[in-house]
């Protein structure tokens, strides 16, 4: 039954929301509604096993002695003194001037900001890299990569100025001309194959033939 | 470990005299800037011909001259032409051609590490609102977005040029707040905004914001205009908003994210494009109000330029013959 | 409608069946219900076509001599089709003093009868010829009326207002319905779709051998377990950021499973940090199931699979301090990813590790390309657990995607043909609303 | 003066998180380890307020939404797993919601990536419109638009999965490969501007903000 009653109950949900696509008539208009609040829901319930286990974790390798202990203390207490602030703030806890948001904004801004900013980096070195002419395919990957780059930016007319190009060439009309084009096509199949996996995937789960998600007996 | 130590000093030192020493901004003029792009140009060329005679330069060198090539023009004075493209052309024009007093859903789907690339978009755009007389209901599908657009209102408002217009919360422009749960947000404004958005920003009912009484769902916005950096955003946007509502959509993305709009813009599903600072700046000079989005292009234009110096350089060194290094790298079939 | 009965044996393959079987119960009952929709269409469809009248109702100040309007001419009002009711679709002829800047707006008016007294429900700006009134209850009988209107203000302050209404129209009514007529091309196209790839399934499970073409990266899975067992190190398995309400974290989590079951046959650790945690429960039932299958349910240790943060920058924070701390030998991306994909793949490359990527997000395809030394695009990732399960239902349903894409093809090619030559514009089948 | 003390733990932990590039130090690891403990809380809390309390409270005992109930059973049948003995019940929660994803995914996905992107495939190669007359399109758009419909052809053919890609067929498969990693190459390309970008905005934070350097 540990199984049997998880593959039902996934095989009638999916139907009902198949149909619902094609019925306005309530109750079918509101179930994506209700879905999406029923998941926030669940969601929210689910964040306790996470973070229950990263504080489990954390004090296994304190308890442990592991390598770089002294780190996981840092993680117990930054996730506790947020955390107490937080629920002690109440409802309004996101509001401008409260430790909360002072925390958000001094803390959490810069370190995600900056985990993000360090991509400028590694788009840099990936294609010192990995942009080189080795095969055809390489190359046709370095040369539209190449010249999109250089129309992206004014420098690249300017140039093509100075050289009295004509206007049809210039770097950002090959740029433009490359992502209306080769981009628009190569995203277009794409999407239609992404499309297509995700509908016999979505079949699959729901026929029950794809199962790995239910975990074993 | 004590080489460890030295550095952690040294850059607290330099910290302590940038912040206490050093009072004044520091401008660089024409000349000394150009002696600056000149001698980055050779030592370019020296690391290329390092190259060429077989000794490579490593990623750290790489992320050196990124780091330059971002941080030097924050002090040199240089102008750069900029070119309007279509798609840009586009969205202003569609702006244009909405009557005084219409109604523009403005969606904020992004929070601060996007702002650099969204936040000149949003001001412009709200400039270009302003002056036009259209009405502005914020929303956003990302907690961070309103604060956002809370902070480009304020910013624009603070502006010489609208000094003279008495633009007023409730009537002009209201900011309904954030809303989670994705596109399903989307899904349900098309049936009853009022229904998602029970109180706006500042915790005001729906009902009680004269601009927004009346509006009951999309058939009642006359344009919308989405800055988006991921999910949810544009996409959700056009595949809900606009397909299934007929919502007429202008978007303005991260740079990364503008690629996957072109299909959308080219079947017209879409109605005109920011992408990246490029596309603000653009947007900039089409609506003639010069501010950020220019300034960090002439970042963005050498940070460029030194990416490409370092692929020519990458060729340069595979043409060579060198054997590769470590293992085979990328290549998918 | 669908008669579930479940066997012991193998559950999967009997829902499979009565799937079918329900399919097709539920054309049956859904063919009555559309023939019933497009009879009922015809029979709400209620077109009131009046002349106009103009007349003045209000004027505050004094308005300057014509500036009154004329009205707009053939309204007509029906209950919004395909809809879930309480909405009325009001389309008219906009006034011919429209275009002459004569016009600043419409005002909607609706009463319960003719003659009763008419209330304004919205307004839209000029140049506007559509209108839903949203607020209208169902089997209710509505008249609208519509006014044009010529204002001024100043400063706020309304100077003066003309208005010019039109003769009512209706009656109207409003109500809900069970099936989208627009959407039926949809309709047909999955459920060819579905027909396809359910009939390669059940041909499949017959025994034929179906040919699947090599996919390289799929191919590359047993020798990068291998190389981590030689080398003595981990596998990291990273299911990317989006949680279980994403159809490609189904599938990253399934292809864990094969990966998984491959690191415990060869007793290679595999780690699994997650950013989600339905994730973690997920990965934990297949991690702790591959092993089992594998015959060493004993190895399974249940901090494999552990949470970090919900934090997408977070996340990849902690995975890249992982990935230069312990050096693993191979690293999976299997699912949904965003900006994070190139900080944790640059990191990997160059802490040496072989990198086999798979998403369906179009837009970090380039840098996992640019950055592991495998990529499956976007269609690939979906026919990842067929290819390396080798089960032949698997298999068969790819051939059936196959069959959507020759479909697909062939439209495009006869679309293109007919509509180059002004015969027949095709595309309005594909049209969804 | 919480400003400031804000604006030096910002550049702090910016600089920490930058350390990276030069290699794995402590430093990074202190930013790393507060970097994990925050972020964790920050969502704990968000989801707290925002989803149980906003959504969940509020919607049953001031709005009266009965049908969040249901969402709540399926929160509390998902914490069953922090009791060994019943922790199998967590998967009913979790084929609800891998049912109902797949069921709304297969037809979002269907109508709006194949369906609209057939439809806007299909178009005339040589006029503007359907019903202008033939040949009426410039050159540079009839070249575009074949280039387009055999690109999107050629792209869906390397797909392809049962059929092995030999002769004409594979030819195209072939092609079809080149579109995508032109499409590939254009999209890097540029991505590299936003990505740069980014980066302006931190520098901006450390010289413009912080250390107040920029004119």
């Amino acid at each position: 039954m540990r199984r049997e009653i998880p593959l039902l109950i996934t095989g009638i949900v999916g139907v009902v929301f198949v149909i619902q696509y094609f019925i306005p008539h309530y109750p079918f208009n509101q179930l994506n509604n209700w879905f999406s609040d029923w998941f926030s829901i669940i969601a929210a319930c689910a964040i306790w096993l996470g973070a229950l286990n990263l504080l489990k974790v954390s004090a296994n390798k304190i308890y442990r002695k592991r390598e770089d202990w002294g780190f996981s203390i840092v993680i117990i207490v930054c996730f506790l003194i947020i955390t107490i602030i937080g629920f002690a703030e109440g409802e309004g806890f996101r509001n401008i001037g409260t430790k909360f948001d002072w925390l958000y904004q001094y803390v959490y801004t810069p370190l995600s900001s900056t985990m993000f900013a360090l991509l400028a980096f590694f788009v840099a070195s990936a294609s010192y890299r990995a942009f080189r002419a080795r095969n055809f395919d390489a190359t046709l990957l370095l040369v539209a990569a190449f010249l999109v780059m250089i129309g992206r930016v004014p420098v690249g007319d300017a140039i093509a100025m100075k050289l009295h190009l004509p206007l049809s060439i210039y770097p950002s009309e090959i740029s433009s001309w490359i992502m209306n084009v080769f981009n628009t096509a190569g995203q277009r199949a794409i999407m239609i194959g992404i499309a297509l996996g995700i509908v016999s995937t979505s079949l699959r789960v729901i026929l029950g033939i794809e199962r790995a998600h239910l975990g074993g007996d | 470990m004590l080489k460890q130590i030295l550095v952690y000093a040294l850059i607290l030192a330099l910290s302590l005299i940038g912040y206490f020493v050093i009072t004044e901004p520091i401008i660089l003029g024409p000349t000394a800037s150009m002696v600056i792009i000149i001698l980055i140009a050779l030592v370019l060329l020296y690391i290329l011909v390092r190259t060429i005679m077989g000794s490579f330069v490593g990623r750290r060198t790489v992320f050196t001259f990124v780091a330059i090539a971002v941080i030097l023009p924050f002090f040199m004075t240089v102008d750069q032409p900029i070119k309007v493209s279509p798609e840009v052309q586009q969205l202003y024009d569609a702006v244009m051609a909405l009557r005084p007093g219409s109604k523009v859903l403005v969606s904020f789907d992004y929070d601060p590490p996007s702002a650099p690339e969204l936040q000149p978009m949003a001001e412009s755009f709200f400039a270009l609102c302003i002056e036009r007389d259209l009405k502005i209901i914020i929303m956003g599908l990302w907690p961070q977005g309103p604060q956002q657009a809370d902070l480009a209102m304020q910013t624009i408002l603070r502006e010489e040029a609208f000094a003279g217009k008495s633009w007023k919360y409730g009537t002009d422009y209201v900011n309904l707040g954030f809303q989670s749960g994705n596109e399903f947000v989307i899904q349900r404004m098309g049936g009853e905004i009022g229904s998602m958005f029970h109180n706006d920003f500042y915790g005001t009912p729906y009902d009680s914001l004269p601009l927004v009484r009346n509006i009951k769902n999309f058939s009642n916005i006359d344009f919308s205009f989405n800055l988006s950096a991921g999910y949810p955003g544009s996409v959700e946007w056009v595949q809900v908003a606009v397909d299934r509502y007929g919502l007429k959509m202008g978007a303005g993305n991260t740079a990364v994210q503008a690629p996957q709009m072109y299909p959308y813009l080219r079947a017209g599903q879409l109605t005109g494009l920011l992408g990246g600072l490029n596309g603000a700046a653009e947007f900039e000079k089409v609506t003639g109000r010069k501010a950020k989005g220019t300034r960090f292009m002439v970042s963005q234009s050498f940070s460029h330029v030194v990416v490409i110096a370092f692929i020519i350089i990458g060729n340069a060194a595979f043409f060579l013959g060198e054997k590769r290094r470590k293992k085979p790298e990328g290549e998918t079939s | 409608m669908i008669r579930l009965t479940i066997g012991n044996e193998n559950p999967g393959c009997e829902l499979f069946i009565i799937g079918t079987r329900g399919m097709v119960k539920l054309l049956n009952f859904i063919a009555p219900l559309l023939l019933c929709t497009v009879l009922a269409g015809f029979a709400v469809a209620q077109d009131v076509i009046l002349p106009s009248e103009t007349n003045i109702i209000d004027s505050a100040m004094v308005a300057p001599d014509g500036s009154l309007p004329l009205g707009i001419s053939n309204l007509i009002v029906r209950d919004n089709p395909n809809d879930d009711g309480n909405s009325i679709w009001l389309v008219w002829d906009k006034s011919p003093d429209d275009d002459l800047g004569k016009i600043t707006s419409y005002i909607i008016l609706r009463a319960e009868s003719r003659e009763g007294e008419y209330s304004r429900v919205g307004d839209v700006t000029s140049g506007t010829t559509e209108f839903f009134d949203n607020s209208a209850v169902d089997g209710v009988e509505y008249y609208y009326k519509i006014a044009a209107v010529n204002s001024l203000h100043d400063n706020g302050q309304l100077q003066w207002e003309m208005q010019a209404q039109s003769d009512p129209a209706g009656p109207v009514k409003s109500s809900a319905q069970w099936f989208d007529m627009r959407r039926f091309n949809v309709f047909i196209g999955v459920i060819f779709l579905c027909s396809a790839i359910l009939y390669f399934i059940s041909k499949a499970k017959t025994g034929k051998e179906l040919f699947i073409r090599k996919i390289a990266g799929l191919d590359s899975v047993d020798e990068a377990v291998g190389r981590a067992t030689e080398m003595g190190r981990k596998i990291f398995y990273v299911p990317g950021i989006s949680d279980m309400d994403n159809v490609q974290t189904i599938a990253g989590v399934t292809i864990l499973g094969r990966v998984a079951q491959l690191a415990a046959e060869y007793e290679t650790w595999i780690e699994v940090p997650v950013c989600k945690s339905l994730v973690m429960v997920t990965a934990k039932e297949i991690v702790k199931e591959a092993y089992v299958k594998a015959g060493r349910p004993d190895a399974f240790n249940d901090n494999q699979v552990h949470y970090l943060t919900d934090d997408q920058f977070g996340y990849a924070a902690a995975i890249d301090g992982m990935i230069v701390r312990e050096k693993p030998a191979t690293i999976f991306y299997m699912g949904s990813f965003y900006a994070e994909s190139l900080i944790m793949a640059e990191t990997g490359n160059a802490a040496g590790a072989i990198q086999i990527a798979g998403t369906g997000q179009a837009s970090q395809l380039p840098f996992f390309v640019a950055a592991c030394d495998y990529t499956l695009i976007g269609e690939e990732l979906f026919a990842a657990s067929a290819y390396l399960s080798k089960e032949p239902k698997l298999l068969g349903s790819l051939k059936g995607q196959d069959m959507g894409k020759a479909a697909i093809l062939i439209f495009i090619i006869l679309g293109l043909i007919l509509e180059s030559f002004n015969i027949f514009q095709m595309s309005n089948w594909f049209s969804v609303r | 003066m919480e400003q400031q003390i804000g604006l030096w733990v910002g550049a702090f932990l910016t600089m920490g998180i930058i350390s990276f590039l030069y290699k794995d130090n402590p430093w990074y690891k202190l930013t790393e380890a507060i970097f994990v403990g925050i972020s964790a809380g920050y969502w704990f809390v968000a989801l707290f307020w925002d989803n149980i309390v906003g959504k969940f409270w509020i919607g049953v005992f001031d709005r009266g939404d009965y049908y969040l109930l249901v969402g709540a059973v399926l929160g509390l049948l998902m914490l069953m797993r922090l009791a060994p003995k019943i922790g199998w019940i967590s998967r009913w929660p979790l084929s609800f919601v891998v049912g109902a994803i797949s069921g709304f995914y297969l037809l979002n996905y269907f109508s709006s990536n194949v369906m609209l992107q057939v439809q806007s495939t299909i178009m005339p190669l040589f006029s503007p419109q359907f019903n202008d007359p033939l040949f009426t399109s410039s050159a540079g758009n009839i070249i575009s638009n074949l280039f387009i419909a055999g690109g999107t052809f050629t792209g869906l053919v390397y797909f392809f999965f049962s059929k092995e890609h030999k002769g004409a067929f594979g030819g195209a498969a072939k092609i079809g490969i080149w579109v995508i990693m032109i499409t590939f190459g254009a999209s890097f390309g540029y991505t590299v501007m936003s990505r740069m970008s980014l980066l302006i905005g931190r520098m901006y934070f450390i010289f413009g903000e912080w250390l107040n350097l920029i004119g």
